[in-house]
């Protein structure tokens, strides 16, 4: 028997969608006429080019930054850089690096000619990588079919988050042998204003774990290892977030990570990351994903950490829409969408967990054929780990009423520690339970079209629809809303927030290999 | 993480070696600063350190419940851990038969029962009724034991004579009721009954059972045997046969 | 929005109900034509006989044992002690009773114009007991209309266990100020096979209080006093069962006790006490309830912690017709039939939840206007109280979408301890969550009518059908279905288990104006 | 049951002084009776007695979960408790301005921000944003207060800048990651890098908060005040007033 679905006004939610482009276009010709210095070193990192200096300064920053200093970075990276080679400076990329940083090159803008061979070069060897990234798509659906993909939805996601990859690694197989689908890795605090990717397997982040790409690689591994002892492919999770986000999805393409948290507004709103920045660098990181068959993970969750689920629950639905607008026009397809929400609402409100069943129904319905990922209560969780573990119950119960495809495991310890090993466990035991004794319930769950559920749900999507207008109605749309705070209640202006100067407007010779690959393949 | 051999260990929160751990309990004590930080030097007391009360509740206007998490500094030594490990193979039904009829040359006695005012049953039946437990049928089943089963409630006296009236080899007898230690005193009231009423050499093997006993207690409590969560009868059978059946490779302990 | 109801067939619902009366009118009639020490015991309590010996024997018992003496109980007490009162043996009950046990009165039986004027004295004295217990259920009535009753369905049922009355008192009046309507104080493990009431208040029971007239006392008291605080009436409840079940029924009247724990087969299947003897005391003590004005609350929940849930519901069923058969033609009303079933299915079931809704729902659409009393998971709780705590709120969550009239309230630490105070009040707290933010879920609860609940409902409720039809079969019907395990799979023959010798066969001249009066009243 | 004096007390179960107890924990062990009587040790050492093991469950193969329910003998003397009390009156919004007003003659400058890596600025906000916690305005609502929110990951120099630049009377810090100890160490290296920058006299008062703080903690931290749980922008107003006001009546501490 099929799940109960809402019955939405059609042409509302037609109308949401338009809003939502009409919101959207301007920030997508925005993110066109710039480029940034991350994407750029996302550029050098598909051909090839790894490692970091004896500081640990990474050798595509090294060589951006010279690239910088001698011509500046309108052009983009990939005219300079293989210029340079052409002209015989270096055999090879890290050499160039090497030479650069030690100032034994100089770089120019190459033309004519010159400039027609350093694209041809420069296309081939980005190429190569992308046909690298090609490789590790097909190699997951080859496991997936082969060694099996995950018994049911929802996928069962599990965080670890110990700082030390290698206690990352055995309590990430263990939550696997113990019945996560998905495995994420959460990073250090301080990651995601780094202007650059650390190198190398790390031990000692806070509260999570740094982003390297041999942390990516070493976690892979193991779960390839786990996904077979298991028979089920489990899938690895990361940030392609903050300064460094086209890198970081570059990164997760070539390790075949198989999904990434990326939020359209994330960084803007909770890292104060400046707006140009993170919408020149999110577009190009969802291109990578598209290209990567990495299912991206929204943020939506977040808002309600900071405004109330209730008030704001409309916030959490224009994101989504936005961010679908966002994700469609880079080139990810519905099955890559997990869109975020959450159950946060105040469980000492009245009606609570109807009002929660309202708004996953709503996000059901608008969204049918994406992959939503539903996160578990935070705010509202208290030292109180009884009253937390019964939350939990009750959250993934929701799940399961409301038919959601990636569930984000709650933790009775949320308000305490990062998880424990046994908090895993005992969360796993509840999602079991519920799934099993509950899990079929959706079959007499039948919200009335004009009861409290249905009621609920319409009316947020209406408040979304005002909202989007209201957005609309601003100057500079979407930049004056987010300036405003509009979301979240954060207020970030254009011209503010960290990252700003890494934004180059683009030169109308500006050339970037990956791009015209990607843009391609739409 | 990854599990250390037997030497001395922490317990493991996230990280080898941290020591968390999670403790909660009610102080008589209306809530504020004070009785936080009352909390606090419990945990410190028992260890924790560093200790955080996480929650706090108050209960009526005198009591207040907390939780708290923290790291505690002991360490604890396996290799020093006493354990009542099974010293007896585990035989079929067919072998406890087969050893009982040919050492014996007769049935073997087993009278059960729940002595004092303790009325859960469902513990004596899983090991003595056919149906049995975990899978394994209980003592009736096997042909070689006679089994009589008293049931509930049944008085300490009451039950020293039936044992006398059976002649029986073994008295198996339940406590599931813990609270003001009633299942402690009933078992000491119970087995000074019994050596009361025999002498060594004639007492029944006395084995009680329930899921809050402390295994290595049996001497304390002058029984000879204490079974506990879990068990299920095959366990119960073939340790009878190890102490009451004589058996020519070994000689009867 | 009205609760879903299930839509039983009609003509098995008669068929049902037939089955239970054919199974229990004769044992209606064997209660009829005996008596017990405990019935004779409880007519001498309502007279006013109170107090014990030095020993701690009640006077009431010591008055039996040597009416029994002299003259046989067949014809009840009350001819002999209150001719030997009218022949001025002594001035009053307690004076006679201690002259009697000293030995210095004999007693006899009168006959003619001395037993008319003895039955007449008896009738007086008696009455005017009776009268006090109209008067005790008149004050309750009052009570709640002045001070306020219970705000909502369910009512939530605490146990308080402590073994000190001292130490409940104040845990019971904490339960209350925490949002307890109901009050159940446990009884010491001990008891129910005693053959006499303790006197006075208690300190020492094991996993429970000894009830006494005066623990009944001190408590109702505390109760009152907590309920005028909180402006909602309060109920205490204990239990009349075991041994001694009509004088407790007699004294819960006498205490305004609001509800008591009075199962048809509790004390055969789970005391061993001898099923004649109960079925006798039964009958006594329900009619007394009746005319208290006492909610009975019935036991079918234990026989699910010695049988399997799912295999053994249609005995749950079976033994609810049966209790509603005899309550009623001991003169209790719906409203005074707490039935009782339970949500102890295994939970590692598949469908455990969806299983445990359609038995609830059986038994709601089954005693449509019954208050039924709904009882926590307690024989797969485990140690592991965070699962525990789990259970328990998907226990109330049922509990709210099938409209059950009295929740008792699960403890996390039911394998472990008598509740403490913090379990009391942490369970509270899982059931105002429940209540609060999923209480109308029942408004989106609509079981299909050929779906897996209805289909399961249908199927217990016809086994339950051919399980009375199979008692029918046996030679002496209900006695030998008892003997041969049928319920609770324990065999209780009718000739064996405990206080068999406190039954008697009346005589002709049997005479007690405790029963003329109570069924007079019908 | 009944709420005792401050004298000495014990954890309460269900009877004054049972002093019963919950505790979990995950032993780097695989489930077996060694482990459960490591964790019984466990529970001795932290002065757990009796102690039962009621719950054990494998986690992976080299770790077990165990929950242990039992009796401490330890004594809580609440009279020994050390409290960092509020010493100082709670003012209304009205009376901080006014005293601010009358006693400073100008108004009263707050910089605050989360330093290190931290991010979580909801607790800050919750003092300086107008909006509040807990029904109180938040700081930027007092006129006589001017608020420097410089919001999350503000590195330490930055801050110590911005303190210099707005004459700072009070920094007020945000800590709420605690995964190891980052709070400790972010404040310590704040309080150390403003004792640079300053001398005693002109250095702004530094006042710190977070959910997992130890109040006693401040002079160790290097700090004049930490604020934990619940605190409300009133308490933070109020001790502001009391700590950098000159007031008639109190000569400034
Ligand atoms: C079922 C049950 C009942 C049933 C009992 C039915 C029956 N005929 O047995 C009923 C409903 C009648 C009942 C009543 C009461 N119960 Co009760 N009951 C339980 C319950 C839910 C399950 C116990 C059980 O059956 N376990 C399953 C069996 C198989 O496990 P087991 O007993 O541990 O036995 C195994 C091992 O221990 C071992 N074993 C046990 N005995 C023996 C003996 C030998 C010789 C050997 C070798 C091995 C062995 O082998 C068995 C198989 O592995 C527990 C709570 C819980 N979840 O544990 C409460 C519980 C035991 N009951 C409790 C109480 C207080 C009572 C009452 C006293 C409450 C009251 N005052 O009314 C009453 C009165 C009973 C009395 N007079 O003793 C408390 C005891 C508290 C304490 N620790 O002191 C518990 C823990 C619930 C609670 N938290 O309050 N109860
Ligand atoms: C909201 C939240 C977030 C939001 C933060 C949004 C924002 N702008 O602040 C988002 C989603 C962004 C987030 C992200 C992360 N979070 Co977070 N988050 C939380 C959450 C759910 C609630 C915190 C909160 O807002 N509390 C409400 C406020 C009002 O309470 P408060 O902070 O205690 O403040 C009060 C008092 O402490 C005091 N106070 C606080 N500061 C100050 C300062 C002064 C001067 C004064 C006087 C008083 C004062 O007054 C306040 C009012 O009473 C907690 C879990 C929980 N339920 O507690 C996790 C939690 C704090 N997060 C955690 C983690 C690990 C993270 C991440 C690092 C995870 C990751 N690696 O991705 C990220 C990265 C953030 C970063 N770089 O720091 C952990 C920290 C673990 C630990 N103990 O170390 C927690 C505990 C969750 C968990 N169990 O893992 N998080
Ligand atoms: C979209 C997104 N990016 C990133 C993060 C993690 O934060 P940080 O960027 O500090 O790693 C989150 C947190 O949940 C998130 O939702
Ligand atoms: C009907 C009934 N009577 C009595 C009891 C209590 O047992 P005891 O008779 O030992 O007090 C119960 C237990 O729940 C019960 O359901």
């Amino acid at each position: 028997m099929s799940r109960p679905q809402l019955e939405l006004d059609r042409d509302t939610v037609k109308q949401a969608r338009s809003l939502a482009r009409k919101v959207g276009r301007p920030i997508v010709r925005l993110a066109k006429q710039h480029t940034t210095v991350s994407v750029e070193r996302a550029t050098l990192r598909m051909a090839g080019l790894a490692g970091a200096d004896p500081e640990g300064t990474p050798w595509v920053n090294r060589l951006v930054d010279v690239v910088r200093a001698d011509t500046g970075l309108e052009q983009g990276v990939a005219l300079p850089v293989w210029d340079a080679l052409v002209r015989g400076e270096a055999e090879d990329l890290i050499t160039l690096a090497q030479k650069a940083s030690a100032g034994s090159v100089t770089m120019r803008t190459p033309t004519g000619r010159d400039a027609q061979r350093a694209r041809s070069l420069a296309k081939r060897q980005v190429g190569a990588g992308i046909r690298t990234i090609d490789r590790r798509r097909r190699e997951r659906e080859q496991m997936v079919r082969r060694i099996g993909d995950a018994p049911r939805q929802p996928w069962i996601y599990l965080i670890v988050a110990t700082g030390d990859i290698y206690e990352d690694i055995p309590q990430a197989q263990a939550a696997a042998r113990a019945g996560a689908d998905v495995i994420a890795v959460i990073r250090s605090t301080g990651q995601s204003l780094l202007d650059y990717v650390p190198e190398g397997a790390t031990r000692e982040g806070f509260a999570g774990t740094y982003a390297t790409q041999e942390n990516f690689r070493l976690m892979r591994a193991a779960l390839d290892e786990t996904s077979k002892e298991l028979g089920r492919y489990v899938r690895l999770t990361n940030y392609a977030s903050g300064l460094c986000m086209p890198e970081i999805a570059t990164l997760a393409g070539l390790e075949r990570l198989d999904m990434m948290l990326n939020d359209s507004m994330y960084g803007i709103l909770f890292r104060d990351i400046n707006p140009i920045r993170t919408f020149v660098d999110q577009r190009f990181s969802r291109q990578v994903h598209a290209r990567a068959g990495i299912i991206i993970n929204t943020g939506e969750d977040n808002y309600l950490t900071t405004a109330d689920a209730v008030d704001a629950a409309h916030t959490v639905t224009t994101s989504q829409l936005l961010n679908e607008y966002f994700a469609k026009e880079a080139g990810l397809e519905d099955w890559q969408l997990g869109l975020g929400h959450a159950f946060e609402i105040d469980p000492d409100l009245p009606e609570s967990f109807r009002l929660e069943l309202a708004h996953a129904m709503l996000a059901r319905a608008l969204f049918p054929k994406a992959p939503l990922k539903w996160m578990p209560p935070t705010r509202h969780m208290t030292g109180d780990v009884f009253r937390g573990y019964l939350l939990d119950g009750f959250f993934n119960l929701a799940g399961a009423l409301t038919g959601q495809g990636i569930l984000l495991v709650g933790m009775m310890t949320e308000a305490v520690v990062t998880p424990w090993l046994s908090d895993r466990d005992l969360a796993l035991q509840n999602v079991r339970y519920v799934m099993n004794a509950a899990g079929n319930l959706h079959e007499d769950f039948r919200p009335a079209p004009d009861g409290f559920i249905a009621t609920r749900a319409a009316r947020v999507l209406g408040e979304s629809v005002e909202l989007m207008e209201r957005i609309l109605d601003h100057e500079k749309g979407m930049l004056d809303a987010i300036a405003d705070g509009t979301f979240g209640l954060m207020k970030r202006p254009a011209d503010g927030g960290r990252g700003l100067d890494g934004v180059m407007r683009k030169a109308p010779d500006y050339y970037n290999p990956a791009s015209e690959i990607l843009e391609a393949a739409k | 993480m990854s599990a250390q051999a037997r030497g001395p260990v922490r317990p493991y929160g996230d990280t080898t070696g941290d020591g968390m751990v999670q403790l909660s309990f009610t102080l008589p004590l209306p809530h504020d600063k004070v009785a936080e930080g009352a909390a606090l030097q419990l945990a410190n007391k028992m260890g924790m350190d560093p200790a955080l009360v996480v929650h706090a509740r108050p209960i009526g206007d005198g009591f207040t419940f907390f939780v708290v998490y923290g790291r505690v500094n002991h360490l604890v030594d396996p290799s020093t851990v006493q354990v009542v490990e099974r010293d007896y193979p585990l035989l079929s039904p067919k072998e406890v038969n087969a050893a009982v009829k040919t050492g014996m040359h007769r049935r073997l006695v087993v009278v059960g029962g729940c002595v004092g005012t303790d009325a859960h049953t469902v513990g004596i039946d899983a090991i003595l009724n056919i149906k049995g437990f975990a899978g394994e049928k209980g003592l009736e089943y096997y042909r070689e034991l006679k089994v009589v089963n008293l049931g509930a409630q049944v008085a300490v006296p009451e039950l020293v004579n039936r044992a006398v009236a059976e002649k029986a080899d073994a008295v198996l007898v339940s406590q599931v009721v813990t609270q003001r230690d009633a299942h402690l005193l009933n078992t000491r009231e119970m087995s000074a009954a019994f050596r009361e009423a025999f002498d060594d050499a004639s007492r029944p093997l006395l084995v009680v059972g329930g899921p809050r006993f402390d295994e290595a207690m049996a001497p304390d409590l002058g029984v000879d045997r204490i079974f506990t969560r879990g068990t299920t009868p095959g366990e119960v059978a073939s340790y009878l046969v190890h102490r009451l059946v004589p058996d020519p490779e070994r000689k009867a302990s």
